[in-house]
């Protein structure tokens, strides 16, 4: 490759940032050079989205120094990032949902001002969005919040390769695909793909290993603050990357278990448009099919019809696990303990009066089970990383004495030795008669299940048990009179 | 011309058609309404809540509240039937500067991180102590300029229709046309991601204080006009006249979600509710209670359009 | 069917409306029934075609005026106010007037040129105080004076007048001053936090409705009760009684009574009638002394105020008064 | 050293300063003289905003946009029923006690239906239902004032070891608010429902309930507040609550809770409550007008979020 005869896009230099105590960043150095896609790796809280920041100018490292295309950079910000051509997509969404496609773009462009920059912005984001994601279906004047989630990623994303003015030459993408089903993601990675060739620089976080090693020229690995490998993409295998990230690597044989479940009682069912749902004792129930098809429509309306608003049981039917922890998961303002207490305190009190002696004991116990990292349970739950949030509120739906757990997509974002963690709680759990019905836009997790629904346009179209449990069959099911 | 959304035309419609039913309620309750003097009697008290209702307006689209709406429009009467027709100079100098110090608001406001709920809480004590000051007893007299304005007979229209529609409109151009109304709903919409894209979040918070100021400005300029002179207590129902005109054009508290328009019709329906009321005849003892009711009925009324949306959109 | 009353035009098809401000407190609700019970009378013998009563949903002189304005709308031919404020509300009754509407304003007045008023010297009532004091007290003393709402035309005004009395009686000197909104419990409230550090208070001046609420308060710290000028609630009067009767308590008692509702709806009534009234008519305030007390707490309801309702005779000899 | 750092994160701690000051600054201009009779007044009217603060607390611990307007309705409604009710015999104290209370739950129960079926946000919803409870007050004794039976007269005006007889009422609503608040499942579940209502939902929390509870609890708090104010002034008045709109909210803000929710504070609320009356006594014992004293006492309010703003709530 001859991209390395020309000067880096921007090269961070021994960066480090510390927060309080946390050492976010420790020293980390990496050059973006241009017509590369780098690949960006490490568990949760490795470090990732901050290097991110200080790329994006949103943070200035505490040591270091930036430079770009060969000058440091002294007085470096956002402004200063956005007109030298740096553009980021953010982990969390960050569209204004009361706007417009449109007016978000306005927002994002400070050039597109003046008289008419409605049309203009709305010009812009078109044609980057028939870019990236032909026959996407997107107005410009649509409000942000009527968009499903999986659109407003779209948006985002073809708001980050959109050019008014300053073209992109930089492009970070932090864990873009995870709400985006996987025509989608593909269809955005031969977009980075076909930037990349044109001599744009990309940098891809995911934890889906699959698409960095596919799509990245280069991979960084990140482990606590530090960069631990910087190689070529063909020198890593899934393997070898999980390895350098410092996961065990868990080998595990598709479902490990394959049982007749149709003797056991069933303990949950719905019928609406499209097939019947039914979810038996001991089961793990996939709901799987494109993303935003009414997956999580349904697991609202099995959570809401089986428990109630009014009064409070003692006997809970159904437990939750959110996948958008921020916004119907944590409780910001309260400590780890109280987060994973919160839907067992019926169990943990008397006459109303809750026994704290007991609900540090339960959580000391949950704590150790599912390891949960943190010196003390009275931490604010903030100060974990998002996996180990996550973790809490796995702890929080298991230590409940419900007999179903359903999961909203709860493993976005979370990282590999995480992921192989909880599906081993959930095997275990089940063994024990715990009933899952579970979500997922992976479909490698959709293939652990023991029955499988398919979506489509709000219906169930499909049912797949046992060995018909596979990606070709679930993507025929998806796809059927579709685009496909 | 780019369309709205579906949303947002319902969120326009559901005010709209309250403010109809209502108007022909009234039409059919007192025929007499139904001219160029009835209707201007009808909303000519409403063009200075319409214009306290669109500075509430701009409060709540940065996810805030103003407590002090109806002291500060009280105050601002003070100034104008006082200092403004006396010594028009001072008079302009001093609304200026309490424009600015809405600005100020703002600012300290973000910087500090404090609830706007009791910042404004405390300021409308303050507002009421200058009023006080101002005015120990009612008194002052409007500018003459301002009860010409506020008196004027246009050809066709009257004059209430006039000022509602182009408050109407200089909101609307201002906060769904200008770039900086993006920015301030953008602020109540998502402030983070705002800030990341490179905008002085506290100097977008201090532009809706202070257009919220100018706002409340001109309410209090508009008020005199009509009651030719003031007191300090003239205006304090306008704090929840305003709120209430604003979520009832549709506004939300949260989440930047405003409609100007539809604040103005919020703040006509508002004013025509009372006059309903008082065609109806209710028993004195009743008469408040009535205003309650109807304002629950026209909420309703919402639920209703809503529920309908719902089931339009519903897949 | 209905007598005579009037030897000059007919007032039988005439509308008359009352525009209230606030029902939210005893005097209001005296006044409104005072009217209710008068009007009633006279539209049942036919000496107007209707009276009605209005009030508004909040103390505000914009409300009130949207109030005036719908009453234009519904064809009065005349409105009589108890205004909220004495100039905010000129807008709105000067399209009256113009609209042809005869305007009476009463208790709260208007300044309105084209509107009657039918005032009480405010000023007079709080100046009378001082002087009646000044009798009780030779050698003077520190006073304590409760006001009404700030901002509000009535309270400036008895304010005035308590000050002027202070300054053509030097040896009183009034050493505090709380608003006590005309509302009982906050005057007790007021006058509770103040007490503790004033010095030793001979009188209390007031302005009505808050006589027993200071009253209590004194009472709570077991000072020496002073002189407390009342006004004409009926627990005033009781507490005043039980006082009077248990250590010779002497005070007196200044009010306007609600009753002049009734008054304003006849002269409204006589206007109409094509008599000619001055703009301007007084009437006195309610008084009451130490030997009448018993007798004007006979007449008031238990939990009411004490009232005088009006006549149309004492109507016409107000206005004859005035001429 | 930490132990002081400690104490000024507390969110209570400036309101409670800015009382002392307050206090210290009044009684200063007597020398010392008037110190008993100011506490023992500002303890007995603090009790009132005390109370109905306690149930405002509550309402707005439920997460942004959660307020009672209602308040100073549902006070006058209680207040002018029960006196009427009670009929100045000392027979009736408990029934009396009993239909204030019921009164409360009436509006609680009002208040939450029409958030709840009609979708109104609160601010609205609680604001419509005082136009109709005052009216209701209105149409029920038509502002005739009736004196409470003479023992309660006398307990609700009298003291007990020198500390107001109301003040302790106040101390022990109090501490059965804390308690709840702090000890029980039902304040674990006001507090997560405030921090995200979401979240609290898909935590098998019963919303709506708790919701409702924590309504028709501020509104039996505002009753009882009535019932004993009205006792207190020798009888109800039509507009005896007013005041107590804007109390009701200061007070709960000022003691810092948070306005977002999630986030409450009992002892805070005895800090603001006094403050506020000893705010207006300072200034009317300088001999401060009108003006000048609504003046001071918005300065006062704004220099006190100012210092205890900005921080970050605490973890707990
Ligand atoms: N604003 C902050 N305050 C305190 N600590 C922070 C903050 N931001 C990041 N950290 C800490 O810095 C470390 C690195 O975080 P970072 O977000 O960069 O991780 P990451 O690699 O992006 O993780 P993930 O895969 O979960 O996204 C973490 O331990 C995190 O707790
Ligand atoms: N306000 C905060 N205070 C302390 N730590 C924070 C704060 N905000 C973020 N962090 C830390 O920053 C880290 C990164 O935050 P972020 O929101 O990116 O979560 P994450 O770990 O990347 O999870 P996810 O991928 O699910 O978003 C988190 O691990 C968290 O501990
Ligand atoms: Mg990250
Ligand atoms: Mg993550």
């Amino acid at each position: 490759m001859m991209v390395h005869s020309r000067k880096a896009v921007i090269e961070v230099a021994d960066a480090r940032v510390s927060f309080g105590a946390v050492k976010a960043l420790d020293g980390a150095t990496l050059a973006i050079m241009p017509g590369e896609c780098v690949g960006l790796v490490g568990h949760n809280g490795a470090g990732k989205s901050t290097i991110v920041s200080v790329i994006n100018g949103g943070l200035t490292p505490h040591e270091g120094t930036l430079s770009g295309d060969g000058e440091p950079l002294a007085r470096y910000g956002v402004n200063a990032a956005r007109a030298m051509g740096v553009r980021c997509v953010f982990q969390e969404l960050s569209l204004c949902p009361n706007l417009t496609v449109a007016e978000n773009t306005r927002l994002m462009h400070r050039r597109i001002g003046g008289f008419g920059w409605r049309s203009r912005a709305c010009a812009v984001i078109e044609e980057s969005l028939d870019a990236v994601f032909p026959g996407h279906r997107i107005a410009g004047d649509r409000t942000v919040g009527e968009l499903s989630i999986a659109e407003r990623q779209m948006v985002e994303i073809a708001m980050a390769f959109s050019d008014a003015g300053v073209a992109p030459r930089l492009v970070i993408l932090d864990e873009p695909t995870s709400s985006l089903d996987a025509s989608l993601a593909e269809q955005m990675l031969a977009h980075v793909r076909r930037f990349v060739a044109a001599g744009g620089a990309v940098i891809l976080i995911s934890h889906i290993l699959g698409e960095i090693l596919s799509t990245a020229d280069r991979i960084v690995v990140m482990k606590d603050g530090r960069i631990v490998a910087d190689r070529p993409a063909d020198a890593f295998s899934e393997n070898s990357l999980v390895e350098t990230m410092g996961s065990v690597v868990r080998q595990e044989g598709a479902r490990g278990r394959s049982q007749d479940f149709s003797g056991a009682p069933p303990v949950l069912e719905w019928t609406g448009g499209g097939l019947p749902f039914r979810a038996r004792r001991g089961e793990v129930v996939g709901l799987a099919g494109l993303a935003g098809h009414g997956q999580t429509a349904m697991l609202m309306r099995l959570h809401a019809a089986n428990s109630s608003d009014w009064l409070p049981r003692r006997d809970p039917a159904v437990t939750f696990v959110a996948g958008d922890r921020r916004l119907n998961g944590v409780f910001e303002l309260w400590s780890i303990l109280r987060n994973f207490s919160i839907a067992s305190l019926g169990d943990l009190s008397r006459l109303g009066l809750v026994r704290s002696d007991r609900e540090g004991v339960r959580g000391a116990d949950w704590r150790k089970r599912i390891e949960i990292r943190t010196p003390d349970m009275e931490n604010r739950i903030l100060s974990l990383s998002g996996g180990n949030q996550q973790k809490v509120l796995f702890a929080r739906a298991l230590a409940t004495r419900a007999p179903v757990v359903l999961m909203d997509d709860p493993m976005r974002g979370v990282d590999v030795g995480t992921k192989q963690e909880v599906y081993e709680i959930v095997r275990q759990e089940a063994a024990g008669g715990r009933t899952f019905v579970w979500y997922s836009t992976e479909m490698e997790e959709v293939c652990l299940c023991d029955r499988v629904y398919v979506f489509r346009e709000g219906a169930i179209v499909a049912e797949l048990a046992g060995d018909a449990v596979s990606e070709d069959n679930i993507l025929a099911a998806s796809f059927e009179r579709g685009a496909a | 011309m780019i369309r709205r959304s579906p949303a947002d035309f319902i969120r326009l419609l559901i005010p709209a058609l309250s403010l109809a039913v209502l108007l022909a309620a009234v039409f059919w309750l007192q025929p007499r309404a139904m001219s160029y003097v009835g209707i201007n009697l009808l909303f000519n008290l409403a063009v200075p809540i319409a214009l306290a209702t669109v500075a509430q307006m701009f409060i709540m689209a940065v996810n805030d509240l103003d407590l002090s709406m109806g002291t500060f429009v009280s105050f601002v009467a003070c100034v104008t039937a006082t200092f403004l027709r006396d010594a028009p100079l001072v008079g302009v100098v001093i609304l200026a500067g309490s424009v600015l110090v809405y600005a100020a608001l703002g600012v300290v406001i973000h910087l500090r991180n404090l609830p706007s709920i009791v910042v404004t809480l405390g300021m409308s004590f303050v507002w009421a102590g200058l009023a006080v000051l101002l005015l120990p007893a009612p008194g002052g007299q409007a500018p003459d300029w301002v009860r010409a304005l506020m008196t004027m007979k246009p050809p066709l229209v009257p004059i209430a229709i006039v000022a509602a529609v182009v408050i109407a409109v200089v909101a609307h151009v201002i906060v769904m046309r200008l770039s900086l109304g993006v920015l301030i709903r953008g602020v109540g919409g998502n402030e983070r991601s705002v800030e990341r894209a490179g905008w002085s979040i506290v100097a977008a918070r201090a532009a809706a204080y202070g257009l919220a100021g100018l706002f409340a400005v001109l309410a209090g300029i508009a008020l005199v006009g009509l009651t030719t002179s003031a007191d300090a207590n003239i205006a304090l129902r306008y704090t929840l006249l305003s709120i209430a005109g604003v979520i009832l054009g549709g506004g939300e508290f949260i989440g930047g979600r405003i409609s100007p328009v539809g604040a103005v019709i919020g703040a006509l329906t508002l004013t025509l509710a009372g006059s309903f009321l008082s065609f109806l005849r209710i028993s004195p003892d009743w008469q408040i209670g009535a205003q309650g009711a109807i304002l629950i009925l026209v909420l309703a009324l919402r639920l209703v359009f809503n529920r309908v949306e719902k089931r339009g959109h519903g897949r | 069917a209905a007598m005579p009353v009037s030897a000059l035009a007919d007032t039988s098809g005439k509308k008359i409306a009352l525009s209230n401000n606030y029902a939210g407190n005893s005097w209001r609700q005296a006044m409104l029934e005072s009217w209710e019970k008068v009007t009633g009378e006279a539209v049942k013998a036919g000496v107007v075609a209707a009276a009605d009563a209005f009030t508004t949903a909040e103390n505000q002189a914009t409300e009130q005026a949207a109030q005036i304005q719908n009453m234009i709308l519904q064809g009065y031919d005349a409105i009589v106010i108890n205004a909220a404020s004495p100039t905010a509300l000129n807008g709105a009754i000067k399209e009256a007037c113009d609209a042809g509407i005869t305007v009476v304003s009463f208790d709260g007045i208007a300044t309105e040129p084209c509107a009657w008023r039918i005032a009480v010297d405010f000023k007079e009532m709080g100046r009378s105080q001082i002087e009646f004091l000044s009798g009780k007290l030779a050698d003077g003393g520190n006073l304590l004076e409760i006001r009404g709402l700030a901002g509000v035309f009535v309270d400036d005004e008895i304010s005035g007048g308590i000050h002027a009395g202070v300054e053509q009686f030097p040896q009183f000197k009034v050493a505090g001053s709380v608003h006590g909104d005309w509302a009982q419990d906050v005057a007790q409230k007021a006058v509770a936090g103040i007490l503790p550090s004033l010095p030793e208070i001979v009188g209390v001046v007031t302005q009505g409705g808050d006589g027993y609420g200071a009253a209590q308060a004194i009472a709570a710290v077991g000072r020496p009760m002073p002189v407390i000028v009342m006004g004409n609630r009926e627990d005033e009067l009781k507490w005043w009684k039980e006082q009077k009767d248990a250590n010779g308590y002497e005070t007196m008692s200044v009010s306007i009574a609600p009753g002049v509702s009734t008054l304003a709806f006849w002269v409204a009534q006589q206007i109409l009638d094509g008599k000619d009234v001055k703009k301007d008519l007084v009437v006195p305030f309610l008084r009451i002394d130490q030997d009448n007390l018993e007798a004007n707490l006979e007449t008031t309801p238990a939990g009411g105020v004490a009232n005088v309702e009006y006549s149309q005779d004492d109507a016409l000899q107000v206005i004859e008064a005035a001429n | 050293m930490n132990a002081l750092v400690r104490l000024f994160s507390r969110p209570w701690i400036w309101s409670w300063g800015a009382a002392f000051v307050i206090w210290f600054a009044t009684i200063m201009v007597t020398g010392g003289a008037s110190t008993l009779g100011l506490t023992q007044a500002a303890l007995t009217f603090a009790a009132f905003s005390i109370i109905v603060g306690l149930g405002q607390m509550f309402v707005i611990t439920l997460g942004p946009g959660n307020i009672d307007l209602s308040v100073p309705a549902t006070m006058t409604l209680a207040g002018t029923v029960a006196l009427k009710f009670m009929n100045v015999e000392n027979g009736m104290i408990l029934p009396g006690l009993a239909v204030a209370v019921l009164i409360g739950v009436a509006v609680g129960i009002g208040n939450y239906a029409l958030i709840k079926a009609l979708r109104i946000p609160p601010i609205i919803a609680t604001l419509s239902m005082s136009f109709i409870v005052q009216s209701a007050a209105i149409w029920t004794n038509r502002g005739l004032r009736i004196k409470p039976p003479s023992f309660l007269a006398d307990f609700t005006t009298s003291a007990t070891l020198g500390v107001p007889n109301l003040a302790l009422v106040a101390l022990a609503l109090s501490l059965l608010s804390w308690l709840v608040l702090e000890k029980t499942v039902y304040g674990r579940w006001i507090s997560a429902i405030g921090q995200s209502m979401p979240a609290a939902r898909m935590a098998g929390i019963p919303v709506d309930g708790v919701r409702f509870i924590t309504y028709v609890f501020c509104a039996v708090l505002a009753a009882l507040a009535g019932y004993l104010l009205a006792c207190f002034s020798g009888g109800a008045a039509l507009n005896m609550g007013s005041e107590y709109l804007l109390m009701s909210i200061a007070v709960v803000v000022i003691g810092g809770t948070a306005v977002a929710g999630g986030d409450s504070n009992v002892p805070g609320i005895w800090g603001a409550s006094l403050f506020m009356f000893l705010v207006v006594s300072m200034l009317n014992t300088y001999g401060l007008g009108a003006g000048i004293r609504l003046i001071m006492t918005g300065l006062i309010i704004i220099s006190v979020i100012l210092l205890a703003g900005g921080r970050k709530p605490g973890a707990r």
